[in-house]
């Protein structure tokens, strides 16, 4: 593998790969050293993280559906003072960018935990105005293109790093929520997020879910995603980080021809451990046979 | 603790009843590594299913390479590992889980019911002279036992409706192991309530006890966090696929 | 197999099966008739139907997606005088209803269209406000609820049928659009629609299909359809027709447990053209089974 | 015209060459009711693919109740069509078409190229003495003379590369064989470009010409406008699947 022909800077982070695990995914990396190399990839993405710790929703967490799963886990995590002190240090001895995913319930609140990230080891913040399992602020900011812009402002005031938005594809133009985080200053925007969803079962009658509805995530949502990179990489200057359904190098270069500029993979690391590593090699083997000198060539190029 | 992802032959594949099949597949490296208690994530690669299916190593054999699975048929992916002959490849995650059950010396009490039976004969192939209790619906369901009857010092058996050993469920079969054997620790798989019934009266008893515990799983490795739970007593976060399955009872229920 | 069990009133008309043939997927139902007794069926909805003959988009119009596909038909058919003059009358031998799904630029139009359908051998008209694949129109009115309740009233005021309103799943909130039609005069509501998603060719790096995005369908997009059929249900006191991914009795029960009365099923009849009957009888077998009197029953019925 | 939805055993499963196969299953219904030109949507359940697949009809033998054939691995479906055993059951619908190829006495030319010539070989056998022109890039790729040797009356060969046969493009060979043979008619299966150029050839000889269409389908019954296009004089909406495949060359170029 020729890494200098896949290597790129997304938001101004060096990348050794284009292709990044995604938040919710690949816990924080190092679950994954056993499957592969966690120092060739692109970047890791954490689980999102809020200010206090949160124990995520009651009952069933995940269910599979046709080419794909819903979950409501509900940004279960430790916290950022416990990211802080016990997660951050295990990562600092790795030389992979940490892109640290992060939620809070006002746009205020989102500023002072950015501000908290301000440190070492934190390559970039992704900042989640999407998630559609948790109730109070998710919903607002990742629907309505002021609220938007207001958590984007906040937490570029308050931090010092690039700071990547994620949109919820659960809108009716998404090109209206890329443009106003885009004119709030992000650095990056990055999609989709999962589109909720459902399950019931027909012998209890109840939700399958405990949260009742999940978010859908898996190949089954790749074209839907595929779309709004496409449209969103057309309607904003900034880069766009594709994520949605991708589970082979194909599916990654699909994404970079639409407008990414660099992609990650969410579910199906579950099914392909070592998927991010994989892609990776295959699209490098893609530049290698069609005679592109540079993945970053390819980006936006689909010929429409 | 290492973790493999292998492509596995499957060596031997049969149904014991018919809704219960043992699959034997080679996958060396996680015959070499797994532990009692620990668990594989399979997936036939072009089918229906999208997430990996866990089930409990039965037994990893180092010096062939093998390990054993044995499941019930119950959905989509099961019916599918069903279909699947001698010489078909599947892929094969693990050995998963870091909260193995307790292989020290001492009289061990294995309990478990249907499926969870499964686990518990690597771990009474590891133990000395284990007790075994195995516990059924009605006597087509209690095959189990022999799979364990090289390595159980006693067996004892439950049935819901008493066509076979003692009538009613497991856990009142314990008042009579308890007065019988001097049990050290007791180690549970199978129905929540089984399991939460045997544990109580383990409590009660002053007896340790361990469970494995079952959830629904996207990752198996940690990562999703689809399968955690508050710990009873240390309050603290535990996911069931890395931290367990297996978990002191007291932390549990 | 107890038909009356099984038979349903939707939107005023009596069916004989829960189960119908989604608009563009099921042509005019005589096509299924080596495979299928459409005598038997629930209903036919027909297939897009506009004021003048249309032709359709150029180049790819389908293409297989995980667990789905997408397609950009472009409502192409033969415009509504030949349909009455064509097709109508080979149908009138039939004793299905047939719903008579419609399209057109502006409200105006939509009530033309609707009062040249006021005739004999049709049952209901279906309201397709939501198409993707065409540039005038479709949108607008699928994602403006305004403009959605603008075309319904023009349709109720000029149409004797009773009116079925498609919605469009591209939406932020489904809600508000099926309220908006509601108040307008809708006498039931269908949804969904398809997704809009995409698909590209890493060969070529051309888009696969001809007008660039297609309509995503089929058990891929279930979940979302599932849910919104569920958020409707709770939102509307008119009845919903639920369509999205359905490919087993399992899937239909799921949906009118989560609030549809009725269902169609849309791509897979392409995989088993014997499915809406099929999907029918096992919806039967459970009411057996289960001990449900009617399987009007079981609507909405989820314990949530 | 009736269609039927068979779940087919597979009796032969072959490759010819290792990316071509030839497949024969037992689907009584189809085989009793195909005709020349005809087409089936064929997958596998419980596999990878949505939609169906279709493939031009090879053979139909109403005594054995078989139906034959051809397919090219080109992708996930065919892939997978090509792990499939003898015994298997492969789901089938068919036969679907109504635009068949002609059969009607006369001298006629069979000019196909690539899996072009798969629906040729079932015309060949319904008519008298057929001319086949067999165009191929390479010789390896013209080993579907075999399949007509028992029903042509002469075979022409053509590949790109001049390993076998005449060096060049099917069109090329037909000054020849037009000179050679009094030819009545021309049915075409093969690339859209060697169709256009034998269909332009043929009017300007004044011969008729039908060819075979190939489109992306999702139904094949026509009920999607899927496979739709203009007739090129009727100015007619025509769907390949329902009203074709097989179309006068006129109305396509
Ligand atoms: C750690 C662990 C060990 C297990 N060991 C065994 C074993 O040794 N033998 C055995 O027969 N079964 C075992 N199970 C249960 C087994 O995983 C399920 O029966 C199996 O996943 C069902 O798959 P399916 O596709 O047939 O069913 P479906 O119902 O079609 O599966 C749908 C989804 O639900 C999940 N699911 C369904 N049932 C269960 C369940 N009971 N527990 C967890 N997830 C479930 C599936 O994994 C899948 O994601 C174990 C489960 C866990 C979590
Ligand atoms: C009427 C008709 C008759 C045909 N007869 C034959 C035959 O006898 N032998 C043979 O080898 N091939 C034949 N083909 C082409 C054959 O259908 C495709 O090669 C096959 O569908 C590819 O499937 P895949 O999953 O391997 O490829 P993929 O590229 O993975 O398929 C993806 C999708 O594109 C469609 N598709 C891909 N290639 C084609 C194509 N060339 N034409 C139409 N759809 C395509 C598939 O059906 C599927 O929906 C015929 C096509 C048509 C329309
Ligand atoms: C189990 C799970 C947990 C997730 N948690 C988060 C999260 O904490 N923050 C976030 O921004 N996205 C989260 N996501 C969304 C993914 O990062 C990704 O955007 C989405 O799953 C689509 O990609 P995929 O189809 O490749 O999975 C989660 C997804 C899954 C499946
Ligand atoms: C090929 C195709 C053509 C369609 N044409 C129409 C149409 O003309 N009018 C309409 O309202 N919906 C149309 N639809 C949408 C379907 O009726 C249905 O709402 C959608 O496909 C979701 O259902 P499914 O997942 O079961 O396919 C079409 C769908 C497909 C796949
Ligand atoms: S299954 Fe993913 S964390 Fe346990
Ligand atoms: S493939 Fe559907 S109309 Fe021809």
């Amino acid at each position: 593998m020729k890494q200098e022909r896949i290597a790129v800077e997304f938001a101004g982070i060096s990348m050794k790969t284009p292709v990044m695990g995604a938040s919710g995914t690949f816990g924080f990396g190092i679950e994954y050293s056993d499957f592969l190399d966690i120092d060739t990839i692109g970047a890791i993405i954490s689980k999102g993280i809020t200010p206090l710790p949160r124990a995520g929703n009651d009952g069933v967490r995940v269910a599979e559906t046709p080419s794909g799963m819903l979950n409501c886990i509900g940004l279960e995590n430790p916290g950022v003072d416990a990211f802080k002190r016990d997660i951050l240090p295990q990562l600092s001895r790795h030389d992979t960018p940490l892109i640290v995913n992060i939620s809070a319930g006002t746009a205020e609140e989102y500023g002072e935990l950015a501000s908290k990230l301000n440190v070492d080891g934190v390559a970039a913040l992704e900042v989640n105005i999407s998630c559609p399992n948790v109730k109070e602020g998710g919903i607002v900011f990742g629907t309505r293109p002021e609220a938007a812009a207001d958590v984007t402002r906040h937490v570029k005031d308050a931090s010092h790093k690039p700071v990547i938005v994620k949109l919820s594809p659960n809108v009716t133009d998404i090109t209206v929520m890329a443009k106003a985080v885009e004119a709030a200053g992000a650095d990056a925007i990055s999609l989709i997020n999962t589109l909720t969803g459902m399950a019931v079962d027909i012998h209890t009658w109840k939700p399958l879910l405990g949260n009742i509805t999940g978010g859908l995530s898996g190949p089954a949502v790749k074209p839907v995603a595929l779309r709004m990179v496409w449209q969103t990489a057309r309607a904003v200057q900034i880069p766009v980080l594709g994520v949605g359904g991708i589970a082979s190098w194909q599916d990654a270069v699909e994404f970079m021809l639409a407008g990414a500029s660099a992609v990650a993979v969410g579910a199906y690391n579950f099914v392909n451990p070592k998927a991010v590593a994989e892609i990776a090699a295959g699209m490098d083997q893609y530049c290698e046979e069609k005679g592109i000198g540079h993945i970053s060539d390819i980006i936006g190029k689909i010929n429409d | 603790m290492k973790q493999f992802l292998e492509d596995a032959k499957i060596v031997i594949h049969e149904a014991i009843i018919p809704t219960v099949w043992r699959m034997v597949f080679y996958a060396p490296q996680i015959a070499g590594a797994a532990r009692p208690g620990q668990f594989v994530n399979v997936q036939k690669t072009g089918g229906q299913t999208f997430l990996r299916r866990p089930f409990g190593i039965v037994d990893a054999d180092t010096a062939a390479g093998t390990v054993t699975i044995i499941y019930r048929v119950v959905g989509v992916g099961t019916r599918e590992m069903a279909g699947m002959q001698c010489g078909d490849i599947i892929s094969v995650e693990g050995p998963l889980g870091k909260g193995t059950f307790t292989t020290a010396p001492g009289r061990v009490l294995l309990a478990g019911g249907g499926v969870g039976l499964a686990p518990l004969i690597f771990l009474a192939k590891q133990l000395k002279d284990p007790i075994v209790l195995v516990a059924g619906k009605t006597a087509s369901e209690t095959f189990w036992t022999t799979f364990f009857e090289s390595y159980a010092h006693t067996l004892y058996v439950t049935t819901d409706d008493g066509s076979r050993g003692q009538k009613g469920f497991a856990v009142q079969a314990l008042p009579v192991i308890l007065r019988e054997n001097q049990i050290d620790r007791i180690s549970v798989c199978g129905p929540t309530v089984m399991m939460r019934t045997i544990a109580d009266t383990a409590a009660s008893y002053g007896i340790a006890c361990e469970v494995s515990m079952e959830k629904r799983m996207a990752c198996g490795i940690g990562v999703c966090l689809g399968c955690t739970f508050e710990g009873k007593r240390s309050g603290k976060r535990y996911k069931v696929c890395s931290d367990g399955p297996v978990f002191p009872a007291r932390e549990v229920f």
